[in-house]
């Protein structure tokens, strides 16, 4: 199986495009690799340099108590913190847990959804990562159900 | 702590409707899920993807179905879908949407319609056929089903399908009726309407085709019918088969005034 | 070619019931029961170990209760009895006298949706479907509402010690229901899964431990 | 060849708000097929969005994002007329970007 490093060399006319406007920058591939194959909450975490995540009011966490299918349960991550770099979706009993990280700037709200797999019942994470390196979180139980006739 | 709880879940939710209080916790969480998700229906893809396949030239003799006659005249589009299946005199035959559309791309883009009703889902021209009729049914969105009962035919195909909605099979015993002919069941968390009367606006036959979360595709009537006997423990239907449209034209018939939705979200 | 022919005569035979029957009396005749015969026959094909005999070789009950809904009659009381009592003959009791089994290998069946659709293979244990009709223990709350909860089975009915006398109706029902639903009930939307052959003698025993075994969640 | 995007970005106030959705099968490489193969694993790694040209975020990406991907951002000084744009990338190293206009 390819590596997202060796995924991106052989799409290098690709990567040289989105290289040229500076759009998935080389720098942060190794850090991304290791964050996404992390098991757990905390070592995604650390795997972009921050401290041991703390819980807060200030980082929100939108996402259904029970979801109908784990195919797809929408979650959506938002923080009133200053000076937030970057907020991440996490699942804790996923295979590996960090499903997506947000990098947030001046143009953009802190403010994000998407939809996530899950594959049984798990407590999920939002995560805020501040400029100084420090992480806070908020996290809810969603039920993952069994749908339909389950055949 | 109940209260404060659902208030907390509207309030993150958005603005979603408050009829959960009067249900269990359960139910409460599934509708909020459901109220999450309908911003934001793949199926819109798939629709996207129709209209391009319907204004392409395609097809041995490089036509495109915009000369397509879904029952109200070559080319209309709008509100063909609420009033499928019926009877069209050039095929001499009550067809459904799918149908209907092979027979379009049979005749005017010269395709082997047969062949196309044997290819296995989400191959070939068959995933041509689903996108078409998502696009096609999502143009009558909002509009009340009416599916016509003027020509014999159409009557006779009504009173068919309603037997074989009525009929009990298989290992298990199980008729379309077992699941779908109660108000207020349910099959797991999912409820099940009841197809013998008008099933609301959402469920039902003014649902399909609809993006399914649990197969990540969309699926038109022939496949959630398809899929059905399987769980039925049924024989499979033929793709297109008299029987699946008696079936369509009973639930239709049946859902009449409902608005449709389709294309939808469902589990 | 075969398929061409075919089509012809298929609209021959629709053409002519229409003209049979002008107007369409509502609650049909047998033009409309056969034509509905004839388009499941032609209108479906042998899948894998679904056959065609599951549509073709049904037996009496399902005919009746076919015809009942249909007509949108209930069976008329005889009917219905001698329906019951047919099935009540079917019924095979414990060939050990052993009624219960183990109540967990029996949420694990309940919990199952599997087996006999096409896509199944032959002789892979099929499950039980229960919980998608029925609530049954607290814990699981995917349950659904086409049957009765069976949440506190044996403790609503006094089962406190399954194996005594006291018991052994409730027990004997319970076990019977299991095995063929149709004989107390004929036209019942339960599937009749010991005469059926959809569960097996053992797989029935750890359903009935579950709803009847005191230490089942189902009677906490 | 991956099919287009659907993307609606609408302005409110100083704001636009944008709603994506990318077709993508989105294969975590845990699937097995009908004969027990593992399909291997495809999904989209980085995505990102531009206002009128100019980077306004970059996400990264697991296995664990759902099929058929949705997702909404908001974007600040947005106004209407204004040109949004999303690029994702995948495992296989196919790109693929769209284009909407403010309302």
């Amino acid at each position: 199986m390819q590596n997202r490093r060796e995924t991106l060399k052989q799409s290098l006319a690709v990567a040289g495009l989105l290289g040229a406007t500076g759009l998935f920058p080389q720098y942060a591939l190794a850090a991304n690799k290791a964050a996404f194959d992390a098991k757990s909450i905390a070592d995604a975490v650390k795997a972009y340099g921050a401290s041991a995540p703390v819980e807060s009011k200030d980082v929100t966490l939108t996402a259904p108590d029970i979801a109908e299918n784990g195919a797809v349960v929408p979650l959506a991550v938002s923080s009133a913190l200053p000076g937030v770099k970057s907020l991440l979706m996490l699942v804790e009993k996923n295979p590996s847990a960090l499903s997506a990280k947000f990098d947030v700037n001046d143009s953009v709200e802190p403010s994000f959804a998407t939809r996530v797999k899950m594959g049984q019942t798990s407590d999920v994470y939002a995560v805020a990562i501040t400029a100084d390196g420090k992480a806070y979180y908020a996290k809810k139980e969603v039920k993952v159900t069994l749908g339909g006739c389950g055949g | 702590m109940r209260v404060i709880h659902l208030l907390a879940g509207l309030a993150l939710a958005g603005a979603v409707a408050g009829a959960w209080a009067q249900k269990n916790p359960a139910e409460a969480g599934i509708e909020e899920y459901r109220a999450m998700l309908a911003d934001g229906n793949p199926a819109e893809l798939t629709e996207a993807k129709g209209e391009d396949l319907w204004k392409q030239k395609r097809g041995p003799k490089n036509a495109s179905l915009e000369t397509c006659d879904l029952g109200k005249g070559p080319g209309v589009v709008k509100g063909a879908f609420v009033e499928l299946p019926r009877y069209f005199p050039d095929t001499g035959k009550v067809q459904d949407l799918e149908t209907r559309l092979i027979t379009c791309m049979e005749r005017i883009q010269g395709f082997n319609g047969a062949e196309i009703m044997k290819t296995p889902w989400g191959k070939g021209e068959k995933v041509t056929v689903d996108a078409l009729a998502t696009y096609v049914a999502g143009q009558s969105r909002g509009m009340a089903i009416k599916v016509p009962q003027d020509q014999p035919m159409e009557r006779e195909y009504y009173e068919v399908g309603k037997r074989i909605f009525f009929t009990r099979g298989g290992t298990h015993d199980f008729a379309c009726a077992t699941c779908h002919g109660q108000d207020g069941k349910r099959i797991r968390m999912q409820d099940l309407p009841n197809l013998t009367k008008n099933p609301g606006d959402n469920a039902g036959f003014p649902a399909w085709p609809a993006y399914r979360v649990s197969t990540g595709d969309v699926w038109t009537m022939q496949h959630r019918l398809n899929d059905c006997f399987r769980q039925q423990r049924f024989p499979e239907p033929n793709y297109g088969s008299d029987a699946l449209t008696a079936l369509s034209v009973y639930l239709g018939v049946n859902a009449n005034g409902a608005k449709s939705t389709a294309p939808a979200l469902k589990r | 070619m075969k398929k061409t022919a075919w089509i012809v005569s298929s609209a021959a035979v629709v053409a002519a019931a229409v003209a049979g029957c002008a107007g369409l009396p509502a609650g049909g005749g047998g033009n409309l029961d056969a034509e509905a015969q004839h388009m499941l026959l032609t209108g479906f094909h042998a899948h894998g170990i679904a056959k065609m005999d599951r549509i073709t070789d049904v037996d009496d009950t399902v005919k009746a209760c076919n015809a009942a809904d249909i007509a949108g009659k209930p069976l008329d009381e005889a009917t219905a009895k001698r329906i019951e009592a047919e099935n009540l003959k079917t019924i095979k009791w414990p060939s050990d006298g052993k009624y219960l089994g183990d109540w967990k290998e029996g949420e694990k069946i309940a919990q199952s949706g599997r087996g006999q659709t096409w896509s199944d293979k032959a002789g892979e244990p099929a499950g039980g479907n229960c919980y998608n009709c029925h609530q049954i223990t607290k814990q699981e709350i995917s349950f659904g509402t086409i049957g009765p909860s069976l949440y506190n089975y044996g403790k609503l009915r006094g089962v406190t010690d399954p194996n005594s006398a006291a018991a052994k109706p409730i027990v004997e029902y319970t076990w019977g229901k299991i095995w063929n639903a149709k004989a107390y009930n004929a036209c019942s939307n339960m599937p009749r899964s010991g005469h059926m052959g959809n569960l097996t003698e053992g797989q029935i025993r750890d359903i009935m431990a579950l709803l009847l075994d005191p230490h089942s969640p189902v009677n906490q | 060849m991956a099919d287009p995007m659907r993307i609606r970005a609408q302005a409110s106030g100083d704001k636009a708000v944008v709603r994506v959705l990318m077709s993508h099968e989105m294969e975590t490489g845990q699937r097995k097929d009908a004969s027990g193969k593992v399909i291997p694993a495809w999904y989209i790694t980085d995505v990102t969005a531009s206002l009128n040209g100019k980077v306004v975020l970059t996400a990264e990406w697991g296995p664990s994002v759902s099929k058929n991907p949705f997702l909404q951002f908001t974007i600040k000084g947005a106004k209407a007329g204004d040109k949004v744009s999303i690029t994702w990338k995948d495992t296989k190293g196919d790109t693929r970007t769209d284009e909407a206009t403010v309302s």
